[in-house]
Parts: structure tokens; sequence; C-alpha cells
């Protein structure tokens, strides 16, 4: 147990060895980047075991550092390195891991006979050491420091194909976007430090939750914090990077920009709970409608793209969301929960989504459709995915979204609850599209169907691990499930804020969301079926509408216009002010201003003898005058 | 009885119309008869304080003795230096030698 | 008004008279005939004021050499074929400084209390001007002597003609 | 003066110039075979044992007949002065040989300057301390117009020569008052009176004074007596131009310090800030001017302008420290500006140019004339490692110890405009393509003198130790017993 | 151990008389005694750094003085001492210099114009640095430090390159006009600050130590530390008085423009420091508020301004001046984590923006132009300087485990903790804005296809590579293992009063 910093350690020590050494490896040592990632994936059981065991020998709750290094000290300032294991990291641990795992084998097909194979799996690798230690880490600083390795790594991968100007363009607006959250996450961090004198959160914890804070000071510490959250979670309004952070291989997008990266935002929130509810309400309303904003924004989004990849990424923002409403209504077992379920089945649709660029090298729906029957293991398992985000029982995702949609309903008032069960319709009404005009029916572009073809093992048996838990991860809910795996009980008994949430079926609530689901499905089966003529139907009379949607809302386009306008307008008019004012006319001009001097003086020295003679008389009487007039003491 | 003040009041109108020549006039050797005068005025000056403050070292004999010898010697270079300017440039005007100015 | 005060002012006219001459004469020879008159009446100021000894001097050198000098040089400037120098617009500014120290020294010679002030001029024996003059002045006289020498050798070589002259 | 003491011996020096003098003005006479340029090495011999023989004296207080001391304060000029006449012998050979005419008189003249000079320095009373000046300055008057046939040379020395006479008038009139009120002329004398002055001397001492500082101003070259500076240094041949540079300068510095501390210490904060005044008028006109310039000796000119009011900090500031801090720069101001001038003449002997233009690409036809020249100008600019940093900065935190802080950070700005236009050559130098690519032949004995100047450059900005504690015995011995046992106490 | 420090000094400048020694016509002598001399130089360096003892207390150790003027004029015992010592401040960026002088050394090797000439001026130049580190007398603290501005000049002027950019141009010897010209301005302000100190403290001496124990009346103190604040600003870069520096990188050569930035520039943070905190902290106090302003101005204006520069090093001199202005704040906070975190951003940014200038200097020794919207995609063709380039980058925009990160985090923490939200926020602001103008360089310089133009260009020289493997190696040191800098750093900083 006291090993886990082995986890992040491995990867760490598998990128240094291929940034080093790679070229020179055989297969360019990708083997030991799965290797190591696999390393991680099988320590994480001993951990886990380490874990339930104390759990089960003192129902009180597990708390505990595993280790920690000593890294700044000095008087008034502590900084150590450690990390810390207990439910919720467990949760996180076990996605990461496993989704890496996943990916990298898959990647090992997908990415062959790339340029710079090599480099990808050691990028992969830093991430995977820098995700886990963000997971592990006991403090804020070190989880900051991990959460901005993630967001590099998230920078390479999107840029990885760099040679495309979108690609290097998606991977800067990637980078700063979440860097302008992370400016918030600083801050916050800082602030919480000031008080507490501590970067470690179980501490931060304890002294919030024993009133150690002015409570408008925590409320606006926390929203800082969570700003981190949004820039890295793609929260409106910054979630303008993921969808265009599908320019990177897709097997990164199902990793970094599904079931890792963009959840450290809900997993920083889910741990530092406690503190969110020490605040003022208020900063939880902000976590929720932030929330649902992006849920139905995203949700909308979806029905218009048209890139495969981007409409799963506008699923992945509205998966988000609905953690982050799961978490403004102060419930950690719900958010935690479909964050767990979320990273298995997003991943399978983005490995989904990956086989068919493989197979078909187009990524527009538009392009597609009628691979249903070249490609039955992805169709199946795609379908499976879709099925889970949609909450169609008895899928993972349909245990999550009712735990999501039981706490709104307590905790929210119904306009909320309505809300969210709006985007549940939505939702199911996009994945169908997406299914429908990706699989199904005659093939838009004939010649790239007929090539398609099923991968190989490498790409098809990570499809099928995940598709498992896909299918069964939401079964943990149930107190027996758990029991029987040797937890004390179900995820709601294990991952809680106050006390253990034990699993209720809402059979009303259930109901509801299975019949919007069910509703949304149909619906998008009429509309879409076939030449889709409903559909085309709608968009035209809906024009404008469909317009706003494809459009993103214009707020890609507003931020674009603000950034030339606004902020490098200010930095012409700085640049010009700095050269023309600062330069030009303060500094050059005061040394023109002495040359001038000089040049109006010189003339003084006439050349005429009379006029010197007259300069020194002149220069005698006045000196003799001055020291009459002022020294004579009369 | 002459009071002290009649030579040095003498004295100092005496060295300001030399320095009003000086300033004034435009040939060399002009210029440097104003000067002479100027050196006549100090000389009085001098002679007057020793004749009637300080008798005992009369110092002020001995200084007017050196300025008049410096004086004369200061006239036979400068016309030197005039002459000079007179072969090499055809006048012995002040103003028309600024070739250095500025 | 003694009479030596009359004398004084007498001489002293004949000075300013002289000195004012050779600062506006308009013709150059009219100014060195001013200005040996200037010379001369201030050599009989010095007699006045008991130094017959340096009005010796005076007559010897000034009325002597120094005139000559300047006149010699005047002909060898031929002065006379030359347009008449004007006085520059600077004469105003030159009267204003000139007005300027004269009334400051003035005021500054008038107001002070010399000490050991007397009205008596002593009269400084010849034999003890000579002898402070080559026993505790030794040193400057030598030293004029240099000067004497240097003016000598500057005044030879910048006016003697060179070859090609 | 009974009992006056006559010890013609303690001026062995003065007469070992003089009559060096005389011999280089025979040789040239009667034996010309010898040749123009070796006259110059043989007379810089005479004023270097000169400065040699004016050892004996050290740590000695005597005097001559009451009108010279010979103490630490005279021989260190002696030994100064003689080496910048050494210096400005040795520097001319070439020069002359190449433009001169009358080569014994030429440096019998130099001679002079230095005997000159001394006694200026030495003068412990006025007469003889003006009778020393006036040697100085018909030597310098003379040498200013040696090119015959040079029109510039010529009207250089005309405007010297006048306004020299026109300001002695000023000083010696101002001589007379302080005459008149003291009755003395010795220093110690006239300081005595003063220290215990009456309101019925008020009048004519103030005038005095007033004409004092302006005749002395004159000498020096402060603003705005300074006017017939930038022409003489121009007009005059290229060796004159240091000398006048380095000795005229020198000696009217030692006059005035040693007059000002000696004879007018008691009306220090009357004169004072009349001092400070000039000294800031004097090097912001020096130094915003120099920038305008284009002719290499004009510049120097005026940035020796620049630095006259630097050195009339020290006067301003007067203090047992800020004498010393004073003749300390003006040491290794002299010293450096040697240095750029010897440089500037190797290059003119050369090249026969002096515009800054023209020194284009010297940095690849001479390159150690170049970086010669190139230490000196900026040692002139204060620059560490060379002796203008050190000493400009113990001059100013000298002036700074007086309450003259404003004054110091003054000068301190100034000296940073001079930066400027010293780098304007510097830059000509090593950036301008040279017009033609030879190489400049080597002068072995110039480089030499050119080193041992810059040797000197670096010794006083690198090690001042040996030559401030000498400055300091020096002016300690001009500052009467009280003003020196009160500097003892004092940190 | 006091030889070391001796001979940090004394190492340059017999190298630079070695120079002169040799005959112009075997550089590659030259180049071997530049090389010998600067690895000699980073060894002790690093010792010095590595062997430093903590001992709290005094807070100097190694100290050798020398008294070099005393006893004369207005000086009393040790009035000027050749006063040596380091403490836990001047440490780290001792081994800075050492570090930045050897990678300078390795970029220089190719210099074919006068490459003597440059190597003496360099070197003396590096003198002039170590001598303002250690120090501790304060005229040669002075000395030294003009010392290190004096060869820039000629360094730029002469190796320099002019550059046109359409509307406007900016030679070289403006450039290294500009330079020389407002840093001797500054220099006058020191000089007063000086004078005004040591007559008030009246000791007769400029020996720091012993400045630092006198208690100034409050009122000199506050007009007092402009003086400092200011004159060593200029060097710092602090705004408004920093446009001598993206000008003067624009015109200087590589191994300059490192030293420049990497090293001198510090030179003036550290100034205000030693002399200005350290002499006069009650003046500092009063007039923190001030520095912290013109820090947070310099910092998000210098962000500002790369955002749209297009040429690589004014991009990179403008976020000199944001970083510089990180180092100002810092110093502001008057608290130890703050005054920590400036020293150490010292150092970031040394090793960091000397990275940065030796891979403009590579590419521009090749392209013979810096401007980045021309070019495209030369990852491909130079991969390992793209790497460099990306990670001196990162280090400036503060990414965690490199050296930035740990500066800037002090800085931030102890504006916080100084109550300085607005300047912590906005200095965290300018952080991001730097990403944002790092990362658009790297796209568009970097990223996207290739320009055909450019598929001649090769990689950088193995000497730039071994000069940016040194610097990395600096950058990654401090990055991921910061505690040797910060107890160093806090060892003296601690002790010194005024500082909370």
């Amino acid at each position: 147990m006291e090993q886990a910093w082995l986890i992040p350690a491995i990867p760490a020590a598998a990128f240094v060895v291929l940034l080093i050494a790679g070229p020179y490896l055989p297969r360019r040592g990708d083997w030991l980047s799965i290797a190591a990632i696999g390393a991680s994936f099988v320590l994480f059981f001993p951990v886990l075991f380490d874990l339930v065991d104390a759990i089960n020998a003192d129902h009180e709750g597990f708390v505990g550092g595993v280790k920690s290094w000593e890294w700044i000290s000095f008087p008034g300032f502590e900084i150590d390195l450690g990390f810390f294991v207990d439910e919720i990291t467990i949760v996180m641990l076990v996605v990461v891991s496993f989704v890496a795992l996943m990916v990298q084998i898959y990647s090992v097909s997908y990415m062959h006979g790339d340029p710079r194979y090599g480099w990808y799996f050691a990028v992969m690798s830093l991430f995977a050491a820098s995700m886990l230690t963000l997971v592990l880490a006991d403090n804020l600083l070190l989880m900051y420091a991990a959460w901005e390795g993630v967001g590099f790594c998230s920078f390479l991968l999107i840029g990885f194909w760099w040679e495309k100007r979108s690609a290097a363009e998606a991977a800067k607006k990637a980078f700063v976007t979440t860097r302008i959250g992370d400016v918030g996450f600083l801050i916050g961090i800082i602030m919480l430090w000031r008080e507490a004198g501590t970067f470690n959160i179980q501490e931060i914890i304890h002294f919030a939750e024993n009133g150690g804070y002015d409570s408008t000071y925590l409320t606006a510490a926390v929203l800082f914090l969570f700003m981190g959250a949004i820039g890295k979670s793609g929260q409106f309004p910054l979630h303008v990077w993921l969808p265009d952070a599908m320019e990177g291989p897709t097997p990164v997008s199902a990793l970094i920009h599904a079931a890792t990266m963009v959840v450290a935002g809900v997993y920083m929130v889910a741990r530092m709970l406690p503190v969110f509810v020490a605040a003022d309400a208020v900063a939880l309303d902000v976590v929720t409608v932030l929330g649902l904003v992006t849920v139905l924004m995203s949700a909308t989004m979806g029905l218009a793209a048209t890139d495969i990849k981007r409409v799963i990424a506008y699923s992945t923002l509205n998966s988000l969301g609905f953690m982050f409403v799961a978490l403004g209504s102060q419930s950690v077992t719900a958010a935690m929960l479909y964050l767990f379920v979320h990273g298995f089945f997003k991943s399978l649709l983005f490995l989904g989504a990956g086989a068919v660029i493989h197979a078909t090298e187009k990524q527009d729906v538009n392009e597609l459709g009628g691979l249903a029957g070249k490609m039955p293991v992805t169709t199946l398992t795609f379908l499976l995915g879709v099925g889970a985000m949609v909450g169609i029982i008895p899928l993972s995702g349909f245990w999550a979204k009712d735990e999501v949609l039981t706490v709104t309903d307590s905790e929210q008032s119904v306009a909320i609850f309505a809300l969210v069960l709006i985007s549940v319709f939505i939702t199911a009404l996009y994945m169908t599209r997406l299914f429908i005009l990706t699989f199904l029916f005659e093939p838009k572009d004939r010649h790239a169907a007929d090539h398609a073809h099923e991968g190989g093992p490498l790409l098809t048996v990570p499809l099928i691990l995940l598709a498992i838990p896909t299918v069964i991860g939401g079964l943990v809910v149930f107190d027996s499930v758990g029991e029987a795996l040797g937890f004390p009980g179900g995820f709601g008994q294990f991952v809680w804020l106050e006390e253990p949430e034990k699993y209720k079926f809402h059979a009303d609530i259930a109901v509801m969301s299975s019949a919007v689901a069910v509703a949304g499905v149909v619906t998008g089966w009429i509309a879409w079926q076939g030449k889709a003529e409903l559909a085309t139907r709608v968009r035209n009379a809906m024009s404008p509408v469909a317009t706003l949607l494809s459009r993103r809302y214009y707020i890609d386009d507003i931020y674009q216009w603000g950034i030339n306008n606004i902020v490098l307008g200010v930095s012409t008019i700085i640049s010009w002010f700095d050269r023309v004012i600062v330069n030009d006319t303060g500094v050059d001009g005061s040394a023109g201003l002495s040359y001038f001097a000089g040049y109006e003086i010189k003339f003084t020295e006439t050349g005429r003898l009379p006029n010197y003679a007259l300069g020194i008389a002149a220069g005698v009487v006045i000196i003799g005058v001055l020291l009459l007039v002022f020294e004579v003491k009369i | 009885m002459i009071p002290i003040n009649n030579f040095l009041v003498l004295s100092s109108v005496l060295f300001s119309i030399g320095m009003y020549g000086v300033l004034a006039r435009r040939n060399a050797v002009l210029i440097l008869m104003s000067v002479e005068l100027m050196l006549q005025a100090v000389s009085i000056n001098f002679i007057t304080f020793a004749a009637y403050l300080d008798p005992e070292n009369f110092t002020g004999i001995i200084f007017a003795v050196f300025v008049i010898v410096i004086a004369a010697a200061e006239v036979g270079l400068a016309l030197a230096i005039v002459l000079r300017l007179f072969r090499n440039r055809q006048t012995a005007n002040v103003d028309e030698a600024d070739l250095m100015k500025w | 008004m003694t009479y030596e005060e009359v004398i004084f002012y007498f001489v002293a006219a004949l000075v300013i008279a002289g000195a004012l001459g050779v600062v506006v004469a308009k013709n150059i020879i009219h100014s060195a005939l001013f200005l040996i008159l200037a010379l001369m009446a201030v050599a009989a100021l010095f007699i006045l004021l008991a130094a017959e000894f340096l009005a010796i001097v005076q007559v010897m050198v000034y009325g002597g050499a120094v005139t000559i000098l300047i006149l010699f040089a005047m002909m060898l400037t031929r002065v006379r074929d030359l347009p008449a120098p004007r006085d520059g617009a600077q004469k105003p500014f030159a009267a204003l400084a000139a007005i300027a120290f004269g009334i400051t020294s003035t005021i500054a010679v008038t107001s002070t209390q010399f000490p050991g002030e007397s009205d008596k001029i002593n009269v400084i024996a010849f034999d003890s001007v000579s002898d402070a003059l080559f026993t505790v002045w030794a040193l400057p006289f030598e030293i004029a002597s240099l000067v004497l020498i240097v003016a000598l050798m500057g005044a030879i070589i910048l006016a003697r003609g060179e070859e090609g002259e | 003066m009974t009992g006056t003491n006559l010890d013609w011996e303690l001026l062995a020096p003065e007469f070992i110039i003089a009559g060096w003098a005389l011999a280089v003005v025979l040789l040239d006479l009667f034996w010309g075979r010898l040749g123009k340029e070796p006259l110059g090495y043989v007379a810089a011999i005479g004023p270097l044992a000169a400065a040699g023989v004016s050892l004996i004296w050290v740590d000695d207080t005597r005097n001559f007949g009451g009108l010279i001391d010979i103490n630490d304060y005279t021989t260190l000029f002696r030994v100064f002065f003689g080496l910048i006449g050494g210096f400005a012998c040795i520097a001319s050979a070439r020069y002359v040989r190449q433009g001169l005419l009358h080569p014994g008189e030429y440096y019998a003249l130099i001679l002079m300057t230095v005997i000159g000079a001394t006694g200026m320095a030495a003068a412990r009373e006025l007469l003889t301390a003006y009778i020393s000046l006036e040697l100085l300055s018909f030597s310098l008057y003379v040498l200013t117009s040696y090119a015959k046939f040079d029109l510039r040379s010529n009207e250089g020395g005309l405007k010297y020569m006048l306004l020299g006479a026109f300001s002695s008038a000023f000083l010696l009139y101002g001589i007379g008052l302080m005459y008149g009120v003291t009755q003395t002329t010795h220093y110690d004398g006239i300081g005595e009176v003063l220290s215990g002055y009456t309101e019925d001397i008020e009048f004519a001492m103030y005038l005095g004074l007033a004409l004092i500082i302006g005749g002395l101003g004159f000498k020096v070259a402060a603003v705005p007596f300074h006017m017939y500076t930038p022409d003489a240094y121009e007009g005059a041949p290229l060796p004159v131009t240091a000398l006048i540079s380095a000795i005229s300068k020198a000696a009217a510095f030692a006059l005035m310090l040693k007059l000002f501390v000696q004879a007018f210490i008691p009306l220090i904060d009357d004169w004072r800030y009349f001092v400070a005044g000039i000294a800031v008028a004097t090097m912001a006109l020096g130094n915003l001017v120099a920038i305008q310039q284009s002719n290499i000796k004009r510049l120097l000119a005026y940035s020796s302008i620049g630095q006259v009011g630097y050195l009339l900090l020290g006067i301003a500031a007067l203090s047992p420290e800020s004498a010393s801090a004073l003749v300390l720069h003006m040491v290794g101001y002299v010293t450096t500006n040697l240095a750029a001038f010897v440089a500037i003449i190797v290059f003119y002997n050369w090249s026969g140019r002096e515009e800054i233009h023209e020194f284009r690409g010297l940095a690849e036809r001479a390159p150690y004339l170049a970086l010669s020249l190139t230490i000196a100008l900026f040692s002139l600019a204060g620059m560490p490692l060379f002796a203008g940093f050190a000493t400009k900065f113990i001059l100013f935190q000298a002036a700074a110890q007086e309450d003259l802080l404003w004054l110091a950070g003054i000068a301190a700005f100034f000296s940073f405009v001079s930066l400027y236009y010293y780098l304007v050559i510097i830059r000509e130098m090593y950036l301008g393509q040279p017009d033609e690519t030879t190489r400049f032949p080597t002068p072995w004995l110039e480089y030499a003198a050119l080193t041992v100047l810059v040797a000197g450059v670096f010794f006083v900005g690198l090690y001042p130790k040996p030559l401030f504690d000498a400055v300091e015995d020096s002016t300690d011995s001009i500052f009467p017993p009280a003003a020196e046992a009160q500097s003892v106490t004092q940190p | 151990m006091e030889y070391v420090l001796l001979s940090l000094i004394v190492i340059p400048i017999a190298c630079a008389v070695l120079f002169v020694l040799v005959p112009s016509h075997y550089p590659q002598v030259t180049r071997y005694i530049a090389l010998t001399g600067g690895l000699a130089m980073f060894t002790l360096s690093a010792v010095v750094f590595f062997v430093y003892e903590f001992n709290g207390g005094s807070g100097l150790r190694y100290d050798l003085q020398w008294d070099w003027l005393e006893d004369v004029g207005f000086l009393g015992d040790h009035g000027i001492s050749f006063f040596l010592a380091v403490d836990g401040i001047a440490a780290p960026l001792v081994l800075l210099n050492g570090i930045v002088i050897l990678a300078g050394v390795f970029v220089s090797w190719n210099i074919t114009h006068r490459p003597k000439d440059f190597f003496v001026l360099l070197f003396l130049l590096v003198s002039g640095v170590y001598g303002v580190f250690i120090s501790q007398d304060l005229f040669f603290f002075f000395f030294w430090y003009e010392v290190a501005v004096l060869p820039m000049y000629l360094l730029i002027a002469v190796w320099g390159a002019s550059s046109d950019f359409g509307t406007f141009t900016r030679t070289k010897e403006y450039g290294a006009m500009k330079l020389t010209m407002m840093l001797v301005a500054g220099s006058v302000l020191i000089f007063v600050g000086i004078f005004a100190t040591f007559t008030e403290a009246g000791l007769g001496t400029f020996d720091m130590t012993e400045l630092r124990a006198v208690t100034y009346s409050e009122d000199f103190q506050k007009w007092c530390f402009p003086f400092f604040m200011v004159g060593f600003g200029v060097l710092a870069g602090m705004w408004p008085l920093h446009t001598w520096s993206p000008d003067g990188h624009v015109a200087a050569p590589t191994a300059v423009s490192m030293l420049h930035a990497g090293v001198l520039m510090k030179l003036g943070a550290f100034g205000i420091l030693r002399v200005g905190i350290q002499i006069l902290p009650d003046g500092a106090e009063f007039w923190s508020p001030v520095l912290m302003t013109v820090g947070v101005t310099g910092a998000l204006y210098g962000a500002t301004s790369a955002l749209t520069q297009r040429d690589l090093k004014y991009m990179v001199g403008y976020s000199s001046v944001s970083h510089m202005g990180f180092v100002l704040m810092g110093l502001a906070s008057m608290n130890t984590i703050g005054v920590t975190g400036s020293v150490l951003q010292m150092f970031a940014h040394g090793v960091m923006t000397a990275l940065m200038f030796t891979n403009v200097g590579a590419v521009y020794d090749q392209a013979h132009l810096r401007d980045m919207t021309k070019f495209g995609g030369i990852a491909r063709v130079m991969p390992r300087h793209a790497a460099f380039f990306t990670i001196a980058g990162l280090s400036s925009l503060g990414l965690p485990g490199l050296a930035g990160f740990v500066a800037e985090f002090h800085i931030f923490v102890g504006l916080f903790q100084a109550g300085y939200w607005w300047a912590g926020a906005a200095g965290i602001l300018a952080a991001a804005l730097t990403t944002t103008y790092i990362t658009r360089m790297i796209a568009r310089a970097y990223f996207g296809p290739l320009n055909e133009r450019w598929e001649g260009l090769k990689e950088m020289r193995i000497g730039e590579q071994a000069a940016a493997a040194l610097l990395i190696a600096g950058i990654l040191f401090m990055g991921l293992w910061p505690a040797p800098f910060v107890d160093r750093i806090t060892d003296t900083v601690q002790t010194i009063p005024g500082i909370g």
C-alpha cells in the first residue's frame, strides 16, 4: 500500500527511457509503454485490497497518507510530495489504469506505421504518469502539477499530427483554454493555503469543516478552484476546446478527452466537495448551473455535428455537465458513479469510432453509413456504448444516470430536474442519429464502405474488453454486488460525502427517464431512418436554429472575434504604445532633447572673439554683482 | 591730500573703458590697446594700495612693475600673432577670423 | 581742494579722455595717439602716488617700446589701406557690461573702508624697491625674464617671414 | 622680509628644465643634423630628469623666499608636470618633423610650460603665481599659433592670446582688490585676514573674489569663460592641444586649489554655491555641445570642458577629503586624456586626418591603437577598470560628503551623457568599414609611450592606493595644520 | 574555498588576457581557451553552489577581504575593500552564471568575425557579472556592475544584426547605443544612491555588511530607496524603462543575448535586493506598493506585447520584460516566500531565456530570418530544436516540473501572503498570457505544414545542442528538485530585516 507511488512512477520511468532510448528499442518501445501501464494496472489491485481491508476493519472510513516526501520546506512554507488513497481515488484509479491499458493496446494497431510511433507511446506514458499522479496526489499543489502535466500531454497529443494546420491550432486552443481555467485553479489553491497554511487536501478539508475560513473568502476560493474544473472538464464557457481536440488520434480522444483527463475536473471537485459544501450555497449553485448549461448546450450541438468524433465529444461534454449537476447536488456518489461508467462506455465509443475511421478513413457521418455488416464487432460494441450513453436499462449508463436524476430530484428545483430530463431526450436523439448515420442503411460513400473491414484483434479485443464494464459496470450500485466483491456494500456505501448512500431504486424516476430515453431513440429512428427525410425537413424548416447549432451557438466565433479584436487588438496597441510612445517618444525623445539642447547651445560658440570676450565680461560682472547682492551683510 | 577713493574710482573707470574697448572694437590691435588700458587700471590700483596702505612691504609696487613688464611682453607677442593673421588673410579684423565655430 | 587734488583731477581727466579716445576714435592711428596720451597721464598719476620709479618705467616701456611697437604693427598691417573696421552689433552690450562693471566696482571700492586707510601717500624709496626686487622678489623676477624670453622667441618665430612667403 | 631664505638649490628641477630648454635650442641651432624627430626625444629627457630630481624633497616642508613651497604638493606636481612635459615632447616628435618649423624653440616652449605650471602649483603667493601663470600662458599662446601657415592655428592663437590677456586683466584687478583689503599677496596672510573679516572690507573683498574666480575660471575653461577653448584646441597643432588640455588645466587647478584652501577657505560658504553653479553650467554645456562635434580635437575640447565641471566639484566641496579627491581625479583624467591624445596623434601622423568619421575602421587597420583609444575614451566616460571610474567615484563621493549630493548627482548624470559621444567615436572605429585596408605601421616609441599611459590608466583604475596616498600627503601639506587636525578626527 | 570566489573573477579576466595574447590567426586556440575557461567557471560555480554551508548567522560564506583603499580621504579602515563572499542569494546566481557562460561558449563556437575580440569582451562581461554577485563591498559591487555593462556596446554593435521590420527599422548600432545609454543612465541613479548611503552612514566604509548594520532614519530611507529601485530597475527591465531590452536582444548576437537576458538583467533585480532592500529595508517597505505596481504592469504589459510580436527575438525580449516583472513583484512582496520566489525566478528565467535565445540564434544562423509567421513546420527538419524551444517555452509559462513553475509559484504565494491579491491574480493571468504567446509561437513556427523554403534547414549544431542540454539540465534540476535552491536562498533571506 505504501508503494502506491509506484503506480505513476512506472509509466514515468517508461517515459524517460522511451525519450532517451526510444528510437533504438525494438518496435520503438511500444511494449515498454504498455508493460508500464499494465504494471500500474496490476498494482492497482493490491492497493484496492489494502483499502478494502482497511475499510472492513474500521467502518469509520479510511483516511491515510501513503507516502510523502518533503519537497520544499522552510519556516512558514512547506510543500510535500505525497500520495494518498481513498475510495474516490480508487474509483478514478481503476478507470484511468484500465482505460489507459486498453487504449494503448488498441493504439499498437491503430497507430501502426506512423512516423512518430515511438513518440506517441512515450507521450502516452507521460500522460499515464501524470494522470495517475493527479489521481493519487495528497495535496493540491501536486495535483496542480499533474493537472498541468496532463494538460501538456493533451497539447502534445492533440497536436500529434502537427503538420496539419488545424491540429496545431486545436492543440494551441486546448492548451490555452484550459490554462485560463488553471489561472483560477492556482489562485484558489493559494487562497486555500493562505488561511490553512497547508496544501494537503485532507487538512484543508478538515480546516474548512471546522470553520477555519471566512465563508465569503471560502466561496471565492472554491469558485476559483472550480474555474480549473471548468477549463479542464470543458464546462461552459470554456468548453470550446474539447470538440476541436478531436484533431488528435482517436485513441488519444478515447483516453484523454473522454475517460480520464477531462474528468479530472469532476474528480477534483469531488475531492474538494466538503470544502464546497462549507462555502456559501452559491458555490454549488454555480457548479449546478454551469453543468446544466453545458449539458443542454452540448446536447443540442451534438444534434447538428457531423463529425463522428465531434458528436462523441459533445456527448462527453454532455456527460461531464451531468457529473457537475450531480456534484452541485452534493452527491459524490452520483458523480463518481457516472464518472466510473462513463470512462468505460465513452472510451468504447471513441475506440469504436476510431475503428470506423481506421477502416474507412472518413469521419464525417454524412460520408459513412452501412457499416454494420462489414464491421460487426465494432457495430455491436458501439451500439452498447450508445445504449449506455442513452441510458438503456440495464446498461451501466442507466444506473449512473438514474443516480444523477435521483439526487437532482431530491436536491434541486423541479425546473432543473426538468431540464436534465430534457437533455436525456436530446442525448438519446443524437446518439441514435450518430449510430444510424454511421452504421445503418445505405452507405453515402460506397467506395469507402466497400473497403471497410474489421480491424485486427488488437483493435477489437480492447473494444470487447471495454464493452464488458460498459454492460455490467452499473451493477456496482447494488450492495450485493459490492459485498460479493469484498466491499462493504454497493457504490454508495463505498463513495459518499457525508453518509453512505444506500442504493434505492426509484421506480418513478427510472420509468420517467427510460421513457424519455426511449422516446428519444424512437424519434431519432423516425427522423434519420433511410434517407433521413424527416430530419432534413426539420432542418430546412428550422434552418436558423440548425445554423445556430452547427455554428456552436457562435461561441467559438465570439471568442475568436474577441481574441482577434480585443486581445490581439490590445496587444497591438500596447506594442505600438511601447514602440512609439515609450521608446520613440520617451526614450529616444529624451535623448533627442539632449541632442537638441546641445545643438542649440553650440551656437553660443560663434567663433567671434568679441562675443567670447563679452561672455567672459558678463560672467565676471554677474558673479560679482550676485556675490555682492547675496553675500554682503548690510 | 587726495583721498584714496579718487585713485580707485579712476582706476575702475579706466578699467571699464578698456573693457568697453575690448568688447566693442573689432580691430585686433585696438583690442590689444584696450587691454593695455585695463592693465593700466590694474597698475594704478596696485600702486595706490601700496602707497596708501602698505608702505612697509610695498608689494603693490613690485606687482605693478611686473604687470607693466608682462603687459609689454604681451603686446609684443600679440602683435606678432596679429601680424601673422594679417599675412595669412590680409585682415586684422577679429570678426573675420571665425573659421572655427560651433 | 588741495593743489594735489587739482593736479589729480587734471591728470585723471587726461587719462579718461585718452582712454575714451582710444576706444571711440574712428581712425586707428588716432587711437594709438590717444593711447600715448593716456599712458603718459597714468605715468603722471604714478608720480602723484610718489612712485617715481614706476613712472619712469611706464614712460620707458610704454612711451617708448609699446607704442612704437603698436605703430610699427599698424604700418606693417597697412591698416590705412583697409576699410575702417565697423564696430558690430555688440556695442550696446559692450556698453552695458562696461557700465555695469564700472558702477559695481565703483560702489565696491567706495563702500569699502580699507584697513589702515590713511590719506597719506607714503613715499617708497627707490633703493628699497630695487632691494626688494632683487632679494625678496628675485624669483618672480627670474620667471619674468623667462616670460620675456618666451615672448621674444614667440614674436620672432611668428612674425618672421619664411621662405616662400 | 628679513631673514628670507633664498636656497636656490631648492629650485634645481626648474633650473634643469630651463637649462635643458636652452640646450635644446642651441642643439637645434648648431647641430641641425640631429633632425627634428630625435630632438624631441632629447628634449623629453629634461623634464623627466627634473621630475626625478624633484623626488629629493619628498616629505620635506620648506619654502623658497616665502614665495614657493617645497612640500609634497609641489613635489607631486613637479613630478606630474615633468612627466606631462616629457610625454608631450615624445608625442610631438614625429608630428613636428612632419609639419612644424623651428623645432628647437618648440621644445623649449614646452619645457617652459612645465616651469610655469610648476610655479603655479608651488607658489604660496599671488605674484609668483601670476607670473608663473603668464609664463605658462605665453608659451601656450606661441605653441598654439605654431603652425604658422595654418589659418586655424593662427586664429586659435589669436583668440587664446587676446582673451587670455583680457581675462588676466580681470584676474589682476581682482588680485589688486584683494591686496587692497589684506595688504598682502601671500595666501596664508590673505586667509588670516579673511578669517576675521569685518563689514568694512566686504565690498572690495567680494568683488575681488568674483574677479579672481572669473580670471581663474578662464584658465581652467569654466563656463562662461570657456569659449576660447574649443577654438584653441582645434587650431593648435595636435600635440599642443594635448599639452593645453593636460598641463594648463592641471596647473590652473593646482593653483586654484591651493589658493582657495589657504586664502579663501574662510569665505567658503559665500563662494561655494557660485562655484557649484559654474560647475553645473560647465559640465552641462561641455557635455551637451560635445555631442554635436565632428572634429575629434574639438570634441575633446568640449569633453575637457565637461571634465572641468567635475573638477570644480572638488573646489565647491572644498575639504581635505575633496581636495585629495580632486587632485586624484585630475591626475587620472590628465593621464587618460594624454593617452587619448597620443593615440590621436599617432593616427594623425599617419593619416593626416582628425574628423571623427575618418576614424572609420581603425580597429582593423591598427587594432592596438583603436584599443588604446577605446580604453582612454571609456576611462574619460568614467567606466570601471580604468582610471575614470575610481577617481570620479571618489571625487563625487567627496562632494556628496560635503552636502553637495545634488551636485554629485548632476555630475554623474552628465558623465553619463558624455558616454554617448565617446561611444560614437568607438562606433566609428569598430563598426565602420575602413576606406583602405592597409595596416598602419607601428611607431614603436609612440606606442611605448601610449602603453605607459594606458598602463597608468589601468593602474589608477585598479589600484589607486599608492597614488591616492601620495595625493593625500600632498594635499595635506597645503592645508593649514588646524584643518589637518580636524580632518584627522573626521572618519 | 575563498579562493574559489577569487578565481571566479580571475579566470575570465585571465582568459581575456590570454585571448589578447593569442595571435588572431589561431581562432581555434582562442576557442579552446574559451571552452577551458567556460568549463572551469562552470565547475567552480557548481562547487560554490553545492558546497555552500548552512549556518544562518551573518549569511556570508567563504569571505575574502582585502583592503583596497583605506585611511585615505574620507575613507576609514576597510574604506573600500575587495570583499568577496557568497550568501544564499548569490549562490544560485553564481551557478546560473556558470551555466550560461558555458552554454554561451558552446553557442559562440562558430563565430568567425573576430572571434578573439568577441571572447575578450564576453569574458570581461562575465567577470563583471561574477563580481556583482559575490562582492560585499558597495564600491566593487558597483564597479563590477559597470564592468558587466561596459562590453555590451561593442558586443552588440560589432557582432549584432540590424533588422528591418517594414514599418520601422532597428539597427544594431541603435540597439547597442540605447541599451548602453539606458543602463548607464540607471547607474547614475545608483551612483547617487550610493553616495547618499555612504554619507548618511558616516562609517567611512563601503563594506556592505557594515552599511547594513546601520539604522538609517526613515526619511532618508524613503528618499534614497527610489534611487536604487529605479537605477537597478533599468537593468532589471522595469517597466517603463524596459525598452532597451527587446531592441537590444533583437540586435544582439546569440551568446550576448543569452548572457544578457539570462544573467545581466538579473543583476538589476539582484541589486535592488542586495543594495536596496538589504540596506534600506524601511524604504523598501514604503516603496513596495510602487515596485509592485510597476512589476505587475511590466508582467502584464510584456506578456501582452509579446502576443502579437512576429519576430522571435522580440517575443522573447518582451517575455523577459514580463518575467522580470515577476521578479520585481516577488521582491515587492517583502516576505520570505515572495523574495525567495524572486531569486528563484532569476535563476529560472536565466536558464530558460538563455535556452530560448540559443534556439532563436540557431534558427537565425541558418535562415537569417526570425519572423515566426514566415516559418512553419520546421519541427520536421529541426526536431530537437523544436523540442528545446518548447521546453524553454513551457518553463516560461510555468509548467510544473520545470524551473519556471517553482519560481512563479513562490512568487504568487508570497504575493497572496502579503495581501497583494490583485497582484497575485494579475501575475497568474500574465502566466496564462505567456501560455498564449508561447503556444502561438510553437503552433506558428514549428507546427503546421513544412514550408518548402525551409526544407534545407539542418538540425542545430552540436555545440548548440550541448548548450541547450546544459540549460535544460538547469531547468529540470530546479524544476524537479528545488530544495537546494530554496534552502540556500531562504537561509539568507530570512536574515534580512524587514522581510517578514
